[in-house]
């Protein structure tokens, strides 16, 4: 054994009746350790301004996943049977959700992620819900937008083959984009990269060959960042379109000097969707000065929220009843949008259009889910 | 492909080739004398880089400045990685002076994360020695001239100091015999330290130039380096200093070429890198300049 | 009583032991604690494994992760529904006949051993031409080719969006009991005219070849078998995480059994055993220092990452003070414990014919 | 053989390894100039000594003195730097660099150009195979030509004391009458010798004096030809009985 | 020698054929250097051969060429009626040859016994699987071969040793035991290269003995390779005599303890220790 005797007796001493305990299983070392910490921020956050639910005090416990799966599977077993926490939040990267999906299920524990959006993390799991679309949506938006408003009609893409979420939007993107196009040859070039590349030149030099009149390039805003900026270098001006996973600072700071930037995202300060996403911003530049509001904090900050609020809709901290409540959830105000939650567990909300001007996001325009 | 796709890939396979070659080379050189693959190397290189980003930003010191102090602070750690983990390990197996060298790597890695936290920051990037340059339809950063400058200039530097000085001799006789070397009192301790001040402070040019032409600083940056980099050493023979080089521009051209000729091939990128480096190892067992190293029966 | 009789016994014993205690495991020890040691377990297998090759017949190879991959993919998608592929590969459907295929647990997960072996054999073929550190990084870059095909073979593996829904499995026993059997096999292949085999090519490589020993054929037969218990382990922890995807098979990945086999003792499958169970407990043990903590009222918050780097500074001062790792090339016999209670033996120094 | 000056001093002198007490309490004394050979058995711990010397070894207890300056303890490269130079046990050759680098690094403390240019020149000549392999990795030269190139490279230190741990192993007849003829010819020129050889009667011929170590223990000593008559030594070391 | 009878056709009929061990016209050259050129040995069975030379001049890589460490550039080498020219040194040591080295290659990590019971792995014929499993078969032929390494130590006077660690064992042990190892090989011939190196003439005296013992005990050919010219006249029937790769003498002890050219690149003048 490892010790774990004496505190699973802890656990069960504590009066339990007063304090409700929401577990939190993020990288916070690894590969992913970035998205883990900007979503842990914003967790934080919330718990900072709401405390309390039901009169009981909420304590949080973060654990580290280390961006490996079999740790996550460890961190959520943790949650479920030594921490006896009453709901969970988690975690970036669908991969290690999934690793702990089947764990908090099997202990009847409902799990809330934050940013995982490959369609795979809620199916089968009527545990499982998230706060962010999933890629299927998002990759249709934004074909959409191309098609519509950039008046597109041919697109490259260049996807990060190592990420579901790079390679699940942009698959649902080319299939819009050539239903939209009525043209099966409408995808001029499929270039593909691995996270962590940080030279992209010879894929951009590809697709600058093609000539293509929208870029579609979801990832991560690390290397994303990178891209853009190196494209606008080579000579590239097409219009680049990527997801929720650009809104973040350091994806600004590479290309805050170019234009035809376009992602869609879930809220906008200047837009406020809901009353929470004004709050949200406040309070973040408070606790956080120095650092740009992201998508991430904003949705580990949803995440957060929506589970005080289903805690109190159910009335009990007991988990089962939490998660009957989570899966009533509709029409919630969100600091990212008025989240409905669908028989998936998946949120349907309205998607935001964001541009880069003069350094700056700004807004475009906003699609509402059909 | 097009003439002019060829040219403007041909900038691209230089700029990455030679920005691999130049943190190749610091490899090659502690794995000569050693006989060690430093994995701290990798780590290294992010050092580098933050102390840069520190200066120049938080300090507010000019770029060259911090540079210099970047290749300071970067060589003195070196030293002391070696004094710590790697002297009292001369006698081990050389297995356990690799996993100390994991070690290193993941204890730099973590204290990164904890110290600085795991968000990526912006590299500025001055502009005396950072723009976009335009030759026709092609264009590339000045780096693109720059870093293949650098590295040949260390290339010839280092390759001077380990064939010709008495310094070098002596490197290359403690990286087989300690004993014997201490025997025609050479102090191997201060050769030794040489060797790191040396490669390490190579690992701090290639760090600085990578955060240069990538500027995006984390503190993971240099494993993705740190492994493409040893591939390279490895491919031109680990422990010969022009094969360092040499393996740096074939495996960056390689795949800079790769995905312009075949596109649908794009993600088997890292693969094709391995694959390179097998088939290279295949023909030629130690790499492509690597010394043959029979043992006499 | 003579000492062979008294050894059997006690073996006899140990084995009564370990059921007894598997059982009252299963019955007591709580779903975290049982998960950990059945993670565990497979890092013992891992740890044996690779131990065959790096430590007993002395080849350079960080291929582990790869083979694992394989292991874990073979099985995964042996053993899913029909209904849960036709789920999870919503991209790209799986290829025929791989979308009907539901095997039962323990062939598919053989299988998934010997499949890797295939792998194991095909990659030593050329590799094991190469020594030392060109071997590394050679079994290496296999490695990390197998995860990049799998990765990009998206009607087959549905790439890195991963597999889920695999059956899991949650007894102590499967676990420990391949874990127990895997040790058990390597032991008598180390002890066997095989493992001296192995053992002499790790000694002196020119010297076996003269004695007569086909140096290729036993390097592929270690790297094969390796590769096998890293399939098996691989599709173990595949069953126990219940999802598999490309990223888990890192390079780094191999590293940490690397240093597990390090820890114990290059040469030591105890050392294996025991540095397994300790790294993988440990992992988890050390979590508290990343928890807020209370110091006579004073809350220091937690400091994500710390765990890691109290991790790296043990790991650093095992290896600086105990160089040999915790084992050294010993293992665990009885004959050193009856030394130790002091039962008289008699001048009988087993060699290969095992006692 | 008191009227010599001694510049080597050792006395009571142990060493062990690990757990082995290979050297337990010599004592011995080489005076200036002269030709000191060791004999004794395989694992007598003659190289033992000669590592000790040079402080390859820690000596567990004794002391080791070098001009009347105590060297027990110090660091090799120090002791070398005072003169005491050992040809290893082996040859020990840097295989990785050329005949010449090998040269080279045995002047490795020296900073006089000219005159190491002038001893490389000097080494070629008595060993004139070296010369055709000047620019040849050490690695591949046959075992005799690593043998002379350790000698050659240990007399380029221009040692006061050279120590020899069996320099004429693996040699053809020819070469070993050779390394004899040039351990008289640097002794001529005034240098001190320490001796290992398992050619005994060759040895205690130029010797002149020698220590019989076994086991450890110094069990016999006197001048060489002294030793090389005694009968005890005949029968155990020189194939007489 | 010269006896040739014809036996089969093509360039192999030409051969000595009441010879074990023939190497025909075999050189080996590295780079520029020809190291061993036009070497002709042919050694009858029993026969006890010298090979000897300045430092240098081919010897070992002879050995090397006959044992299949090195492949000749040019040449044949015939053993027993077999081409074995390239093959693999244990193919070549299955066939009956078995060498030592001229510096000490044995197991570190294992004990005595262990050392000379591995030369009986090749002849195992139980399988891998039955080996793991621990099988009768395999128990039965590996307690057999047990037996026959313990009686080999008892000849050879290593017994007494069998279970300590082999590189524990002082210098003259260890190339006693790298002569069982490779007669534990059940070799028809065995090189030994270099084998009184490092013993003192005592101890040199012992081992010639030791060697003219197995040769009889065992039915063996032997080539060995000395620089003590004590040993080498005194077991010798044959002697070659190289330098720079080049033959320069073959004959009898006396013939080439006479023979100028041998005394001026070998020997030196007449000496009064040899
Ligand atoms: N590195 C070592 N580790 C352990 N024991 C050692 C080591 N080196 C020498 N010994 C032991 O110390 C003793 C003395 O060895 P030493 O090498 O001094 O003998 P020697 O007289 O030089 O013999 P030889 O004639 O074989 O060279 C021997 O018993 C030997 O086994
Ligand atoms: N692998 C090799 N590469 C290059 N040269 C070699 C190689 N092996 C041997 N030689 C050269 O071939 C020549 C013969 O070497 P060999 O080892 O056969 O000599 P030897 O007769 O055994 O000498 P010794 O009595 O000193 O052992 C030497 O000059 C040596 O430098
Ligand atoms: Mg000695
Ligand atoms: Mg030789």
């Amino acid at each position: 054994g490892c010790g774990g005797g004496g505190a699973e007796k802890q656990a069960a001493q504590q009066p339990a009746a007063d304090v409700i305990k929401i577990g939190v299983f993020e990288p916070l070392t690894g590969t992913n350790a970035a998205g883990g910490e900007m979503t842990v921020e914003g967790i934080k956050l919330a718990n900072q301004l709401f405390p309390e639910v039901n009169g009981k005090k909420v304590e949080l416990v973060i654990v580290d996943n280390k961006s490996e799966k079999q740790e996550a599977a460890n961190a959520v077993e943790r949650l479920v049977s030594k921490d006896k926490v009453n709901v969970i939040i988690g975690s970036y990267s669908s991969s290690l959700s999934m690793a702990g999906g089947p764990i908090a299920k099997e202990a009847g524990i409902p799990v809330i992620g934050c940013s995982p959006t490959n369609p795979a993390v809620t199916l089968g799991n009527d545990y499982y819900f998230r706060v962010c679309f999933i890629d299927p949506f998002q990759g249709t938006v934004m074909a959409n937008y191309a098609v519509e408003k950039l008046g597109a009609k041919t697109a490259a893409i260049i996807q990060d083959v190592q990420q579901d979420y790079s390679v699940g939007l942009s698959n649902y993107f080319e299939k819009s984009f050539k239903k939209l196009t009525n043209n099966d040859n409408a995808i001029v070039a499929k270039v593909n990269y691995n996270s962590g590349d940080k030279d992209f030149s010879s894929q951009l030099t590809t697709v600058k060959a093609k000539n293509p009149d929208v870029i579609f390039a979801p990832g991560n805003f690390l290397e994303c960042g990178i891209l853009v900026e190196k494209a606008r270098e080579l000579g590239i001006n097409a219009p680049i379109l990527g997801g929720d996973t650009w809104e973040a600072e350091e994806f600004l700071s590479r290309v805050k000097n170019t234009k035809d930037i376009y992602f869609s995202t879930h809220f906008d300060a200047d837009h406020p969707v809901t009353e929470m996403s004004n709050k949200f911003m406040e309070e973040y530049k408070k606790a956080y000065p120095g650092k740009q509001v992201n998508a991430f904090g904003a949705l580990g900050f949803d995440t957060y929220i929506l589970a005080l609020d289903a805690i109190k809709r159910a009335g009990s901290a007991d988990p089962k009843a939490i998660r009957d409540a989570l899966a009533a959830t509709k029409d919630f105000q969100g600091a990212t949008g008025i989240i409905t939650l669908d028989a998936n567990g998946d949120a349907t909300k309205t998607a935001i259009i964001k541009k880069v001007v003069d350094g700056k996001f700004a807004y475009e325009g906003k699609v509402d889910p059909k | 492909m097009t003439g002019e796709m060829f040219l403007q890939s041909l900038a691209n396979g230089i700029s990455l080739g030679s920005l691999y070659a130049l943190i190749a080379i610091g490899y090659t050189m502690v794995y000569g004398i050693l006989r060690l693959i430093n994995f701290a190397h990798a780590d290294l290189l992010m050092v580098a880089a933050y102390v840069a980003f520190y200066g120049m930003l938080v300090f507010t010191m000019p770029w060259w400045l911090s540079f210099l102090l970047a290749i300071v602070v970067t060589a003195l750690l070196g030293v002391t990685i070696e004094k710590v983990a790697y002297r009292p390990l001369r006698e081990a197996p050389r297995i356990s002076v690799l996993i100390s060298a994991i070690g290193v790597s993941f204890l730099l890695e973590n204290l990164g994360i904890v110290a600085i936290g795991a968000r990526p920051k912006s590299f500025p990037r001055p502009e005396e020695i950072v723009w976009n340059i335009k030759l026709g339809d092609i264009s590339f950063l000045s780096l693109t001239i720059i870093i293949p400058l650098i590295t040949i200039v260390l290339l010839v530097a280092v390759t001077y100091m380990v064939n010709k000085t008495k310094t070098g001799i002596a490197m290359r006789a403690v990286s087989r015999d300690f004993e014997t070397a201490s025997l025609m009192a050479v102090d191997v301790n201060k050769v030794v330290s040489t060797t790191f001040v040396v490669g390490s402070g190579l690992a701090a040019v290639g760090g600085i130039m990578w955060s240069l032409q990538y500027p995006q600083i984390d503190p993971l940056m240099g494993v993705f380096p740190g492994l493409k980099c040893f591939i390279a050493a490895v491919m031109g023979g680990i422990g010969s200093i022009p094969g360092a080089m040499l393996g740096g521009f074939v495996l960056g051209m390689g795949e800079v070429f790769l995905v312009a000729l075949l596109p649908e091939l794009s993600g088997y990128r890292d693969a094709f890198a391995f694959v390179i480096l097998i088939f290279i190892l295949l023909f030629k067992p130690t790499g492509i300049l690597g010394e043959n190293v029979v043992e006499k029966v | 009583m003579d000492r062979q009789r008294i050894k059997s016994l006690l073996t006899l014993g140990l084995i009564v032991l370990s059921c007894l205690v598997l059982y009252l495991g299963e019955e007591y020890l709580g779903k975290f604690n049982t998960r950990v040691l059945n993670l565990a377990a497979i890092f013992v297998i891992l740890g044996a494994s690779m131990n065959l090759v790096l430590g007993f017949t002395g080849m350079f190879s960080l291929g582990h992760a790869g083979f694992m991959c394989v292991g874990a993919y073979v099985s995964a998608i042996l053993t899913m529904s029909p209904e849960s592929k036709e789920m999870i590969y919503f991209m790209e459907p799986i290829i025929s006949p791989l979308d009907k295929i539901h095997w039962p647990l323990f062939p598919a997960i053989i299988t998934a051993g010997l499949v890797a072996a295939l792998f194991g054999f095909l990659i030593g073929f050329p590799a094991l031409r190469l020594r030392d550190d060109y071997l590394a990084i050679a079994t290496l870059g296999f490695g990390e080719i197998i995860r990049i095909v799998v990765t990009n073979a998206i009607s087959v593996t549905n790439g890195s969006l991963g597999l889920k829904n695999i059956p899991p499995i949650k007894s102590l026993w499967v676990y420990w009991g391949f874990a127990i059997a895997t040790i058990w096999i390597l032991k008598q292949l180390i002890n066997s005219s095989w493992g001296y085999a192995f053992k002499a090519i790790r000694d002196n490589e020119i010297a076996a070849e003269a004695m007569g020993i086909d140096i290729f054929k036993h390097k592929l037969l270690s790297f094969t078998i390796g590769a096998f218990f890293a399939g098996l382990a691989g599709a173990l922890m595949g069953h126990l995480i219940t999802s598999v995807d490309p990223t888990m098979f890192r390079f780094l990945f191999t590293f940490q059994i690397l240093l597990i086999i390090v820890l114990g003792g290059l040469g030591s499958l105890t050392g294996s055993v025991i540095a397994g169970v300790l790294v993988t407990v440990m992992m988890e043990a050390l979590r508290f220092v990343e928890q807020p903590m209370n110091f006579f009222g004073l809350t220091i918050p937690g400091i994500p990452g710390m765990r890691m780097v109290i991790f790296s500074l043990l790991l650093l001062a095992v290896i600086l003070f105990y160089r040999q790792g915790l084992m050294g090339t010993r293992e665990f016999n009885w004959d050193w414990v009856l030394d130790k209670l002091g039962v008289g033996r008699r001048k009988e120094k087993g060699v290969g014919v095992d006692g | 053989m008191g009227r010599w000056m001694k510049v080597l001093k050792i006395e009571d002198l142990h060493v062990y390894y690990g757990g082995i007490h290979a050297l337990k309490g010599i004592s011995m004394e080489v005076p200036e100039n002269k030709i000191v050979t060791l004999v004794g058995a395989n694992g007598a711990g003659k190289s033992t000594t000669l590592r000790a010397v040079s402080g390859l070894v820690p000596a567990a207890g004794g002391r080791i003195t070098w001009r009347g300056e105590e060297i027990t303890g110090s660091k090799t490269v120090d002791i070398v730097k005072k003169g005491i130079t050992l040809v290893p046990e082996g040859r020990r050759i840097f295989a990785n660099l050329t005949v010449l680098e090998n040269l080279h690094m045995g002047a490795y403390a020296r900073t006089d150009k000219e005159e190491i240019k002038k001893d490389i020149n000097k080494i070629y000549e008595m060993f004139p195979r070296l010369r055709e392999r000047e620019w040849q990795a050490a690695g591949t030269l046959s075992g005799g030509e690593q043998q002379m190139l350790a000698i050659g490279r240990a007399l380029m230190s221009r040692p006061k004391l050279l120590m020899m741990d069996e320099p004429s192993l693996g040699l053809a007849p020819l070469l070993v009458k050779e390394v004899f003829r040039i351990i008289k010819e640097i002794h001529s020129q005034g240098m001190t010798i320490l001796l290992i050889e398992q050619n005994a009667r060759a040895a205690l011929q130029v010797a002149d004096y020698g220590y019989v170590l076994e086991t450890g223990r110094i069990v016999l000593q006197g001048p060489g030809q002294e030793l090389a008559a005694n009968a005890e030594v005949q029968k155990a070391y020189l194939g007489r009985s | 020698m010269a006896d040739a009878r014809k036996r089969g056709s093509g360039w192999m009929a030409n051969l000595p054929s009441d010879s074990i061990l023939v190497t025909d016209n075999i050189s080996m050259q590295f780079g520029g250097l020809k190291a061993v050129s036009n070497l002709q040995l042919n050694i009858a069975p029993r026969q006890i051969v010298g090979l000897i030379g300045p430092n240098g001049a081919g010897k070992t890589t002879a050995f090397n060429m006959i044992t299949g460490v090195y492949k000749p550039t040019e040449g044949r080498v015939i053993f027993d009626g077999h081409d074995i020219t390239g093959r693999r040194p244990n193919q070549i040591t299955e066939l009956g040859i078995a060498r030592t080295f001229q510096n000490i290659r044995l197991f570190a990590s294992m004990t005595v016994l262990e050392n000379v019971l591995l030369s009986k792995h090749v002849r195992l014929r139980a399988s891998l699987l039955e080996a793991v499993l621990g099988l009768p078969r395999y128990t039965r032929e590996r307690r057999q071969h047990i037996e026959e390494c313990m009686a080999l130590l008892e000849q050879v006077q290593l017994a007494d040793v069998a279970h300590e660690k082999a590189t524990a064992l002082p210098y003259g042990k260890q190339r006693r035991l790298e002569i069982a190892r490779a007669l534990a090989t059940q070799p028809k011939m065995i090189l030994l290269d270099e084998p009184a190196a490092g013993m003192n003439p005592q101890e040199s005296l012992e081992l010639m003995e030791f060697i003219a013992d197995i040769r009889e005990r065992f039915g063996l050919t032997i080539l060995m390779i000395e620089h003590h010219m004590e040993v080498v006249m005194g077991i010798c029937e044959h002697i070659v005599v190289l330098d720079h790769g080049e033959t320069i003498a073959k004959g009898t002890p006396s013939e080439i303890q006479n023979n100028r050219q041998v005394i001026e690149a070998y020997l030196g003048a007449v000496d009064e220790s040899a």
